[in-house]
Formats: structure tokens, C-alpha cells, sequence
């Protein structure tokens, strides 16, 4: 057991699939003698070396499809892409390539590529940098999509996706990128794709994933002080979606928030809602609430603290949850 | 012959231009590039150009002396013509639908494929069937796909020949990253026989941004990888021209490695083009872009209307330079292949074909059930329950029939 | 009053652009003297000239880039993407620039560019041809994204389009460019982001958009039969969605069947169960079910008619609407 | 130099090798590229060079023989430097989320900048604060930026100065659009003064496949570009060795247009080329790439740790080649400018720090509420909808006050 942020998390689970497997390598921009620009590589190029931890060209294109070209030869590659808004010049890659590889191959191929992409806001950052683009990727059959939200599952999940035989699209909050957490080295990793319930409860039920989950959490702990028992849970999987953990939770719960800073407008959110209502209709005491971004390109900082769905804006979609 | 190309004055009527600019000129010059087999059938025994800064002689890589080697060359340029008339047919008689002909082009496709050992890999795009014959690929194999019963069609690891890639110029990087892996495999294991990749795109594809990236990664990472660009003079509708005003070829300077424009329709050239570009890259010396000036033939697919966009004329320039026609006269010309040589190649042909269409009638459709296994590798509880409940709905209609 | 196919309306619909304002340009791939390779295109080159009429180099990403740069000089581009899956290669230009550059210069800037995007399968093509993308875009904020289902539509909300300030992309259904309608060239122009009773129904609603109109239509014809009345709504605008017209059906009806060929997982069917199930939670006698394609890549041609939604499949769930 | 290249026998520890060099070869000897004004501050006549296979004079681009002009030009970089240094101390106080410093690179920009003609309009990446001075945008309306204020900051349609653009290589494909229209408004209307757009990037955006395709289109429709590339070394921390194997103003031969590489820290020298450069484009001669080469030698960032990467020798190489240097020992040389000129040029640039900080202060963020109307031209039930809810939400807490 050790104490560890979730970026160090990340660089430990990097630093083990390295050491365990010749064939995994790191790619992207300024990921060797910088350690990437949140640091989540530091040190690794100087202990595996440039071919195993490869500065690329400065081409997101590039990048992705050359890692599919490296996957077809035998290794592992796991691309870094360096802010969430950056991803969209490699995106022809992910969509038509990688994720139809083995489907265009009648199962003959597979394409081990892991993209780690960091995301979100609450960084005071400018355009491109705040971003929170799942979505766009859930709707593409072929891809898988996790995100950790804390320092254990940061650990083990870089590892579960490198050693996937599927592709693996990693979002990283990397807001909460310095949040620490307890890291059991040993344990047996849970099940990447499910979901987790990280706090029981028994009026209503908040999903959340990576960096909202942290703020799920304190307004379920608000919450109990006006006396209401709320079920937390954190998604972990994007794609595919744990949807039995979260239907068993709402069919005792009866209510179901859903959170996420992408834009509530054809968010995930939307899927579990439509599914959730599907699957626990008879359930439901009120309709599947969704609390997310505005319709609105990521606002600028000095305004995001507004635009992020924060505790208050949780607890009012409860409240309204609470109402019917 | 831009059609999009800003007129400095006032708007031209361009087909007008154009028919004037051949009937002036007669036919059409070739540009400069590398040629030993000429159009009449003549072969130069020199096969030398400046290359980035100095002279290479291709000449060690000419097969041009070996008779047998020679008849196979055309005997695979051969089959292929009429393996490429025998789809299209099937394509007319509603037995695919569709079929992207490669006639013009076997020159380019043969002499490169064959400069290709067993351990290089290629990566083509949608039209290189010639490639494909060169590799092992079954030929019956390639039309699945244009049947519509499969997006891939042959075990690409067994072929060393990728699936054909229809998102113009993505393959490009795949065959970077393969060639980096090739690299790779080679540092740990010293004993492996040296190998290269080749990616194949044409004209159009070539002003895709994929294209650019992989001769980027290419070059900075000495990647062993030659970039094979079939200049057919066309995408689709739109003339090379559009795509750039210089060779293509030379697009490799600015990246700093070598590029070399070679006739397309001479099939020796290409191949020792080829063999000493793949030995090039091969060697750790970084990658190479080969342009083949070619031409296509045939419409774009058979659901393409040339008339449309280019003169008959046009096509008809291209004809005296058919591969095909100018290494027969060399073999008829200098006695390397007798009459019973051509007469068992047309025999050889007419099998082909026969033994084509057979393997199409009996391709039968896959079961849609069949495909929501090939999403994933691994267990994935939305296509599970897809798939279940798709099972449910079809046995549903089992029982009932279906209402409508 | 005219008869023409939807192609045949897009074409007027572009002619009359192209003669309204000397700004309005086409640019695409074959758009020229091969009028494109479903003939959207047909004759304008030799009508407008290839300065109207633009033959680019073969590269999305730079179609819809230089588009942007024409818009901010004062023009009027239309861009045609010669086929759903070939959009990805441009993707880049649409989120990150052109859906962003209103808010970027602080509502100094627009882009008033359109994106035609013929989209959608039943024509027994193979990769990348059948493709249904438009939650993708759905997603992105400051776009908008309508889709004709017959020759009237097409023939005004091309031309609405591309008029409007904002950029739109109109995704147009291509196996149904050969359905043949009434058009109407003088007519004025209903507002094409608002949705379209096109029949009226008492026991449940089914929406459709683009190819599936017919299709929901043809359905809600066969559940007559069985005595049942079903409301069929052609949304025709995907972004913004017109949740007023569906509403107001779903609180008659209570219940809601929504039908698209993109897959169901994380498509626009989502955001409209979402929203409707919360606007109209009390009258909704059954959740809203989703008709769409599976999580999987298109597949190949000879399959294609089990996995597209059909008569079949709408009034499946209808019935199962019904049940509860 | 290469971070990534293949070592061709077995891994070495780069920065070992990289010392050794440099100690070995004392001062890094500088690239083939055109230069008037030599890093010691001598003035050479003549400025010409082979561009696209011909000689190309840029002497009647030169503006070397105006003390006015120089001194100008003189006074630009400095105030520009100025500048930097106190928009970084404003971030180092928090007054500022990020700044993008871009010392060393003074002579690029003002040098291209001031190229450019009133009709003329720049496309900048983001660090193209010096451009941005040329076109007489308020130097604190570039902090608004970096204030996390607002995304834009300035009014381009004013300017003719466009938006930073971060998404590295997007803005090129806008300037070769936006020259594409001014090709069609000249045509349409011959009075209008010739017009070019000039496209900034740097030496780790040509990497992008945008970069690419804006050359191609430029190249396919004759566009009236300039495409300025700064190339400063480095892409964060990745040596634009890694980009490229030779100088980038190469890559436009294979596009067939010229291309030309300047010392990007000799103003005049840059002014010079840029003018010649957009005078080709403005008369109908179609783009133009011009590699600046210069050295970034401040951070990337201020988030950026440059001893990360790069060693303080390398930063301490450029030192002497500093573009304001040179211009202040050429102007004291040569009795061009007194002392009081410099005096005068200090205590404006006091003045401007200090306009400078107060304008930072007194920048507000804008209000949530007012951005919903900055999403779409014409109306949206959507942001409507969003925008009634917010209001209501926000409402709520003016009455109950916050709960948490
Ligand atoms: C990214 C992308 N855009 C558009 C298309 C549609 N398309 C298919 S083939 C073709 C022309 C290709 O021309 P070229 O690269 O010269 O190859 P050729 O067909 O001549 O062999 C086009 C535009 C595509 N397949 N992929
Ligand atoms: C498409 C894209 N990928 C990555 C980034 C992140 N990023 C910002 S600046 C930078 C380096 C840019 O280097 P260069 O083009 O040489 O410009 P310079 O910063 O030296 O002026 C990177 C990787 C980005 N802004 N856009
Ligand atoms: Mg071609
Ligand atoms: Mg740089």
C-alpha cells in the first residue's frame, strides 16, 4: 500500500506494463525528456529509452495511426494525447481505423492501442485544454472507454486497457491529476468495465465518473445532513456501461441524477437516461435527471466555476428528483 | 487541364482549352522519368537518374536479361487484365456490386509487388489487385469483399498483404508503424532478414493530411517504409493536375528523403525502382516515395461515368503505352516467347475466369448474428445483449412470419 | 408546383443560391464536370463557373478549412463531403474551429458555412458509405444540423441553410435521393429547426428523420390495420431538436417510439428519451424506446437489410410500448 | 539532436552525445539562410539567393537604408520585449493564467509584420504577439486572452489580424480560404488593392496534416499566401529535428512553389523577404514559404520547464545571435540612433508596463449569462432554454444564499 497521486498512479501502472511487456511502448508529444506535460511520464523514458518511450513528430494523426501500424506488428502501443481538444486532428484514425479493425477483418485482427487522453475542466485553462469529449467515442462500437477517478483504479485501469485486446480509449481528470489515494500494488484488479458503488444509500441514486465523482460525493454527504441517503456511483466504464450495477441501484433507490461536465445535449448522460427509464421503468419515482455543461462551447476561466456542475447544481437536480 | 485552377484573365471554357491544347500538341509528351521498356517494345540496357543530389544506377536491380523472369511478369500482367475484365463483368451482371477496375495500371502493381520479398508488407488501398496477386492473395478472394459479404477477405498475416484501407491515405501511417515495429523486431532479434513495408495511394489520396504525417514519421524515425504513389492521372473526376502543379515524386525532397518518378507502365522499371527502394529502406536508410506515372483505363468504379469528365481522346493517348502491349512486342520482338507461350497464357486466362465466377456464385452472405462477434475481442455486455435480443426478434419472425 | 427527386430539389435548391448571391460557392470533391458522384452537383459548373463551382484538391480537412477562411472574407461556401464516413478526415475544422469561432471573437465572428453530408445505408455499399454520424456532431455546440426526408424539404432547407448565420450541416438521406415529391419553389419556407406532424395519431408517437420517415410512416400505415392510431413526427432538425412538437404529441399520446439508423448506443435517441421522459414524465404510459442500429460497425452489404431498422422493428417496440 | 531517431546500432545517452558535440564544435555554426544583418551587427549590401531554381534579388525589398525605418523597427522589438517581460511578471503575480513569452523571435515578427500592407491579413498561431503590434491591436487586448477573459480579445475584421488560433496548423487552411476570397473579390472587382494573407506556424505544427492540405489548396488555386514559419527550434520540448531532417522552407518544392529560409533574428533581412514574398502572392504568382529561423529563448510556456529538455549552453549559443542586439550595435555603429533615442525608448516602454498592468487589473471576467448569446448567430430553444434555467438556478441562490 502507498500514498500516491493519481498522475504518479498513472506513471507506476505505465512504469509496471513497461517493465512487464517488450512490447508496450509510449507515444506522443513531449512524453520523454519533458514526462509530458503533466509529468505522468516523467522518468520513463530515461529508464526504458527512446524506442520504448517515443517524442513523435507533432502530428495527433500521426500518432494514432502509426500506433495502429505498431499494434498490427505485435506491440502495444499507448499514445498520449496532450489536451482533450487535441484529439480532433487524429480523430479520422479512431473512428474508421481503429475501431473497425476487427470487424473489417471478420475477427481476424485485433488492434491493442491505448489512447490516454486527459480531460475536463477546472484547470483556469484557455480553449481546446478544458474539454470533455466521451461522448463523441461512446457512440463508436469498437472502442472501450474508462476513466479512473482515483489513484488505485488510475493504477490498475492503464494496465487492464494495455493488456485489453480491444482498443482502449483512457480519459484521465486531470484535474484531479495531484488528488491522492491510497495504491494497493497487489491487489487484484476489479473489472475495468463495471461500475462501482462507492456509497450506499437508499433514496436516490448519483452516477458520476472521473472528476465529478469527488464532488458526487460531497453532495451525497450534503445531502445526508438534510437527511437524505444517497447512492453514489462511479461509472469507471463509458463504454460499455455498467448498466445492471446502475439499474439494480435505481430499482431500490426509484431516482437516478446523472452527472458529467461534457454538455448535457447529446451527452452520455442521455444513454443512461434512456436506458435506466427502459430498464427500471416501473421503478422510477421521477424522471432520470442529468446534470452536465451548457450547450456552449467550454466557457472561458475566469466563468468556468459557473459552467461546471459543482455540489449545488447536484443537490438542486436531487431536490428536483425529490419533487415529483 | 486544372478544372479548378483560377484563370489569371477571364473564365475559359476549359474542355475547349483543353481538346486544342492536344490537337496542337499531337500526342502528349512524356514527362521525365524513369523508363527502360518503352512504349515500342525497345529496352535501354541504362536505367540511371539523379536521385536527391546524386546520380543512382537502378541497372543492378533490372531483371531485364532473364527471359523466364520476363514471360512470368507478363504472364501475371496478363492474368490479371483478364481477371480485371471478368469482375467487371460480374459487376454488370449483377453478381457484385461494384468493382474498382485496375487496367493501365498492371505495370505499376506487378513490377512493384514483385520487388517486394516475403517478409516486406504491403499496405494498399482499394485497387491494388495486382499487388494483391503477388502476395498469394486468391483472387477469387479480393471479389468477397466487392460482393458485399465482407469488408476484409484473406488473413492479412499470412499474406503479408493488408486489407484494403477505403478511407483514402489512412493506410499510410499504418504502414509507418508497421515499419517501425519491423525496426524494432530487427534491434532484438539482429538475425531477422531485414524487411520493409510499402504503402500504396494514388494521385488524389496524396493531398490527404495521412500523407503528409507518415512521410514526417517516415523521416524522422529513418522508418523502413516506400511510399508507392500510382499517378493514374485521375480521382475519380478530378485530374492530377488539381492536386499538384509538380511531380509528385518530388514532394519526398521537402522531407528530405529520396523520390523518384518512374513510368508506371513499364513494369521492369517499376521493379528495379522498387527493389532498390526497398533495399534502401531496408538497410536503415530511411524511406522512399516512388512516383509511378500511369494512367488509368477504365472508369474510376463501375459506377463511374469517364464521359462525363474526360475526353475520349485522352484515353486514347494512353493506349499505345498499354504495359501489357509494349512487353509483348519486346518478348514477341526478340523471340523470348513463342506462340504456344501466348496461346497457354489465354487457356490460363479463360480457366481463371471460369473458375472466378464460380467462386462468386457460391460466396453466400454472412449471418448478421455471425458479426456481433468480430466488435470486440474481448466480452462485451451491449453487443451480448444486442445480439440476444436480435436472436429473440429474429425467432419471433421464425414463428409468425413477418407481418408486413 | 413541381415533381423532382430529392437529388433533382437539391439541386435547384443550390441552383437558386448559387443565382440569389454571387457569395455562395460550392466546394467539394467531383463536384464539377461530374456534378458529383450522386449528381447533387449536376450542370452548376458549366452554369456558374468554377469559381462557384469548385473542384478542391482531395483533402476534407482542407475543404472545410479554406471554407471557414471563405466565410470570414464574406463568402458563402457549401461544402460537399463526398460521403458520411469520409467527413472524419475534416473533423478537426468543425468542433474545434468552425463550431467555436462565434464564441471565440465574443459574437464578432460567424461562419456562415454549409457541410452537405449525404449519410445513411440501404444502398449496398460497402465501408465508411452507409454511415450515420450525426449525434457526433450533435454533441458539439454551435452547430447546426438538419436532415430533409423529402424533395420540399430539400429543395428550401438547403437554401435556409444556407442563409442562415451559423454554420448548419445538412445531412442528406442518400437512398432516398431518388424518392420523388411535390415541390413547391414559391411556397414560403416553414422554419427548418422545427420538427413535422406529418400524421396524426392518438395511442403513441413514433419520430423519425431522413431515410426512416418513409419507413416510420409506412409503419404507423400497418399499425392502423391493427387498429392502432400512431402520431408520426419527421424531426427534420437533429440541432437544435424541436422538443416543443414532440412533447406536445408524447403528452397526447404517452407513448414514444424514436427510430434512427445510427446505432442506439449513445445516439440522438438518447437526448430525445432524456428530455421527453423528464417533460413529460406524468402522461408517459411506457418508457421511450429506441429503434437503431446495433453497436457495431455498419456491416457489410449483404446484411445490411436485418440491421437497419425496418417496418418490423418500429412497430416491435410499438408493441412492447404497448405492453406495459 | 533527435530525441526519438533510431539510433542505427545501439541506444546512446543523448545528452552526453548532444554536449559532446557542441563543447567539440564550439560555437553551432549557422544554417545556409539569407541574412543582411549579421549577428555582430554588420550590414552587408546585398541579400540574394536561389529560389526555385532561379536567383531572386530581395535588394529592392530592403529597407536597410532608412534611419527612420530602422530606428522604428528598432523601437518595436524593444517595446515588444518589454512586453513579454512584464506580461510574464504579471503571470508570475497571478495576475495572469499563463503567458506565452516569445523573446528571441522579435525580429521574425516584426520583421514579417511590418511587411504586410494596411489589406494584407495575418493568420497568427499564438505567439504572434510582435504581428499583432504591426497591425495595431492594443497590446493589453492580448491579455484578455490570457486572463482567461475571453478566447478572441480583438476585433480581426478591424485589424485584419485574426483570433489566436490553439489548435496547432488549423488557421493555415483559414488563410489560404480567406485568400481564395480575395482572389474572387479582385476578380469581381480590379480596383481593389492587391491582398495576400500571411499564415504564422511553427516548426512543430508542419508536422500537422493541415499544414499540408493548406499547401496543396494554395498551391491547386494559386492563392495569394504567404506561409511564415517560425521555426524557434523547439515544440515544447521536442527539437525540430524530430519534424524534420532539413530546413522546412523546403517543403514547398515539393509543392512547386518557392520556399525560403531567412535568419529569423535579422528584422530586416525578414522584412525583406516577407515583402518580396507578398508581392509574388498579391500579383497572381500564387504562395510562398518563408522558415524564419530563430530560437525561443524563454520558456514555451510560463507552465514550461525548459531545463527538462534543453541544455542552459544551447539557450547561451542564441544569446549573441539576439535580433534586438545586432540592430542596437548596427544603429550605435553607425551614429544612426543617440543615446537619447534609447533613453526615450526606455521610459516609454516604462510607461507601456505600467498602462500595461493597470489594464490587466481592471479587466473583469464577463458574465455565464451573456456567453449563452455568443453560441449561435440566430436564435436557439435550446440556449434559450439553458440560458432561463441558469438564471433561475442563479436566482435561487440570490434568495437562499449558497448551501454549502
Ligand atoms: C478520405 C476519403 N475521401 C474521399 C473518398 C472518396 N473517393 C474514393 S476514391 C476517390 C479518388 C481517389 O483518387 P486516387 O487517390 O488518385 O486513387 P485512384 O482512385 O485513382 O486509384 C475518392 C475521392 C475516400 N474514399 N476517402
Ligand atoms: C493540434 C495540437 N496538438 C498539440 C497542441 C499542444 N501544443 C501547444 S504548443 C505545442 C508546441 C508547438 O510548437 P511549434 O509549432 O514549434 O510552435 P512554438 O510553440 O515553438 O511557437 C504543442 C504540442 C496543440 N496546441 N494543438
Ligand atoms: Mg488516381
Ligand atoms: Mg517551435
Amino acid at each position: 500500500m502507498a500514498t500516491m497521486t493519481i498522475a504518479k498512479a498513472i506513471n507506476e501502472g505505465l512504469r509496471a506494463a513497461l517493465a512487464q511487456d517488450p512490447r508496450t511502448l509510449l507515444m506522443g508529444e513531449d512524453i520523454g525528456d519533458l514526462g509530458g506535460v503533466y509529468r505522468v511520464t516523467d522518468g520513463l523514458k530515461k529508464e526504458f529509452g527512446a524506442l520504448r518511450v517515443v517524442d513523435t513528430p507533432l502530428a495527433e494523426s500521426g500518432i494514432i495511426g502509426t500506433a495502429i501500424g505498431l499494434a498490427l506488428r505485435g506491440y502495444r502501443p499507448v499514445c498520449e494525447i496532450q489536451f482533450d481538444g487535441f484529439v480532433f486532428p487524429g480523430l479520422n484514425q479512431i473512428p474508421t481505423q481503429l475501431a473497425k479493425l476487427r470487424t473489417r477483418s471478420d475477427g481476424m485482427l485485433s488492434a491493442p492501442v491505448v489512447i490516454r487522453i486527459p480531460y475536463g475542466g477546472g484547470i483556469g485553462s484557455g480553449e481546446h485544454h478544458p474539454e470533455s469529449p466521451e461522448a463523441l467515442f461512446a457512440h463508436t462500437a469498437g472502442l472501450r472507454i474508462i476513466t479512473p477517478s482515483n489513484a488505485q483504479d488510475a493504477y490498475w485501469m492503464i494496465q487492464q486497457a494495455i493488456t485489453c485486446e480491444d482498443p482502449v480509449i483512457v480519459f484521465e481528470p486531470k484535474r484531479r491529476y495531484w488528488l491522492k489515494g491510497e495504491v494497493d500494488t497487489s491487489a487484484p484488479a476489479v473489472d475495468p468495465f463495471s461500475a462501482q458503488v462507492l456509497r450506499r444509500g437508499t433514496d436516490a441514486t448519483v452516477v458520476a465518473y472521473g472528476p465529478l465523482v469527488p464532488v458526487a460525493l460531497a453532495a451525497a454527504a450534503a445531502a445526508e445532513e438534510d437527511g437524505r441517503s444517497i447512492e453514489v456511483i462511479d461509472l469507471r466504464s463509458i463504454s460499455p456501461i455498467d448498466f445492471d450495477t446502475v439499474t439494480e441501484s435505481v430499482a431500490r433507490t426509484g431516482r437516478l441524477v446523472v452527472a458529467h461536465e461534457a454538455p448535457t445535449f447529446g451527452g452520455i448522460g442521455g444513454e443512461l437516461a434512456a436506458r435506466i427509464s427502459e430498464r427500471a421503468f416501473l421503478s422510477l419515482e421521477a424522471p432520470v435527471l442529468r446534470v452536465g455543461g451548457f450547450h456552449m462551447p467550454y466557457p472561458v476561466a475566469r466563468v468556468e466555476e459557473h459552467y461546471l456542475p459543482d455540489i449545488d447544481r447536484i443537490l438542486e437536480a436531487l431536490d428536483r428528483a425529490f419533487a415529483y | 487541364m486544372s478544372g479548378s485552377r483560377l484563370p489569371t484573365a477571364e473564365f475559359e471554357a476549359e474542355d475547349m482549352v483543353r481538346s486544342a491544347q492536344i490537337a496542337e500538341a499531337g500526342l502528349v509528351p512524356e514527362p521525365e522519368m524513369l523508363q527502360v521498356l518503352a512504349p515500342d517494345g525497345v529496352l535501354s540496357a541504362n536505367l540511371s537518374a539523379e536521385v536527391a543530389g546524386s546520380v543512382v544506377d537502378f541497372s543492378p536491380y533490372l531483371s531485364s536479361t532473364d527471359p523466364a523472369h520476363l514471360r512470368s511478369l507478363y504472364r501475371d500482367m496478363f492474368l490479371l487484365r483478364r481477371f480485371d475484365q471478368e469482375s467487371t463483368a460480374l459487376q454488370r451482371q449483377g453478381q457484385l456490386a461494384l468493382w474498382v477496375p485496375l487496367t493501365g495500371q498492371e505495370g505499376a502493381q506487378i513490377g512493384s509487388g514483385r520487388a517486394l520479398e516475403q517478409q516486406d508488407y504491403a499496405f494498399p488501398t482499394y485497387r491494388e489487385h495486382g499487388v494483391a496477386l503477388t502476395r498469394g492473395v486468391e483472387l477469387t478472394e479480393i471479389l468477397r469483399l466487392f460482393r458485399g459479404v465482407t469488408n476484409g477477405g484473406w488473413d492479412p498475416r499470412e499474406k503479408n498483404f493488408h486489407l484494403y484501407t477505403l478511407v483514402l491515405a489512412a493506410q499510410s501511417l499504418h504502414a509507418v508503424g508497421y515499419a517501425m515495429g519491423m525496426q524494432r523486431d530487427q534491434l532484438s532479434d539482429p538475425a531477422l532478414p531485414p524487411a520493409a513495408t510499402i504503402a500504396y495511394f494514388g494521385d488524389g489520396a496524396s493531398s490527404e493530411g495521412d500523407v503528409h504525417e507518415s512521410m514526417v514519421f517516415a523521416a524522422s524515425f529513418d522508418a523502413p517504409v516506400v511510399f508507392f504513389c500510382q499517378n493514374n492521372q485521375w480521382a475519380i473526376s478530378v485530374p492530377s493536375t488539381v492536386q499538384t502543379r509538380v511531380p509528385l515524386a518530388r514532394r519526398a525532397e521537402g522531407y528530405g528523403f529520396p523520390g523518384v518518378r518512374v513510368d508506371g507502365n513499364d513494369v521492369l522499371a517499376v521493379e528495379a525502382v522498387t527493389r532498390w527502394a526497398l533495399e534502401h529502406a531496408r538497410s536503415g536508410r530511411g524511406p522512399v516515395l516512388i512516383e509511378a506515372y500511369t494512367y488509368r483505363m477504365s472508369a474510376h468504379t463501375t459506377a463511374d461515368d469517364p464521359t462525363k469528365y474526360r475526353l475520349t481522346q485522352d484515353e486514347q493517348e494512353w493506349r499505345p503505352r498499354d504495359p501489357l502491349l509494349r512487353l509483348e512486342t519486346h518478348l514477341r520482338s526478340q523471340g523470348l516467347a513463342d506462340e504456344t507461350f501466348f496461346e497457354g497464357l489465354t487457356q490460363e486466362a479463360r480457366t481463371l475466369a471460369a473458375d472466378l465466377r464460380a467462386g462468386v456464385l457460391a460466396m453466400t452472405g454472412p449471418d448478421l448474428a455471425d458479426r456481433f462477434a468480430m466488435v470486440y475481442a474481448e466480452p462485451h455486455p451491449l453487443v451480448q445483449e444486442e445480439l440476444q435480443l436480435f436472436r429473440d426478434y429474429e425467432a419471433g419472425f421464425a414463428d409468425e412470419g413477418t407481418r408486413d
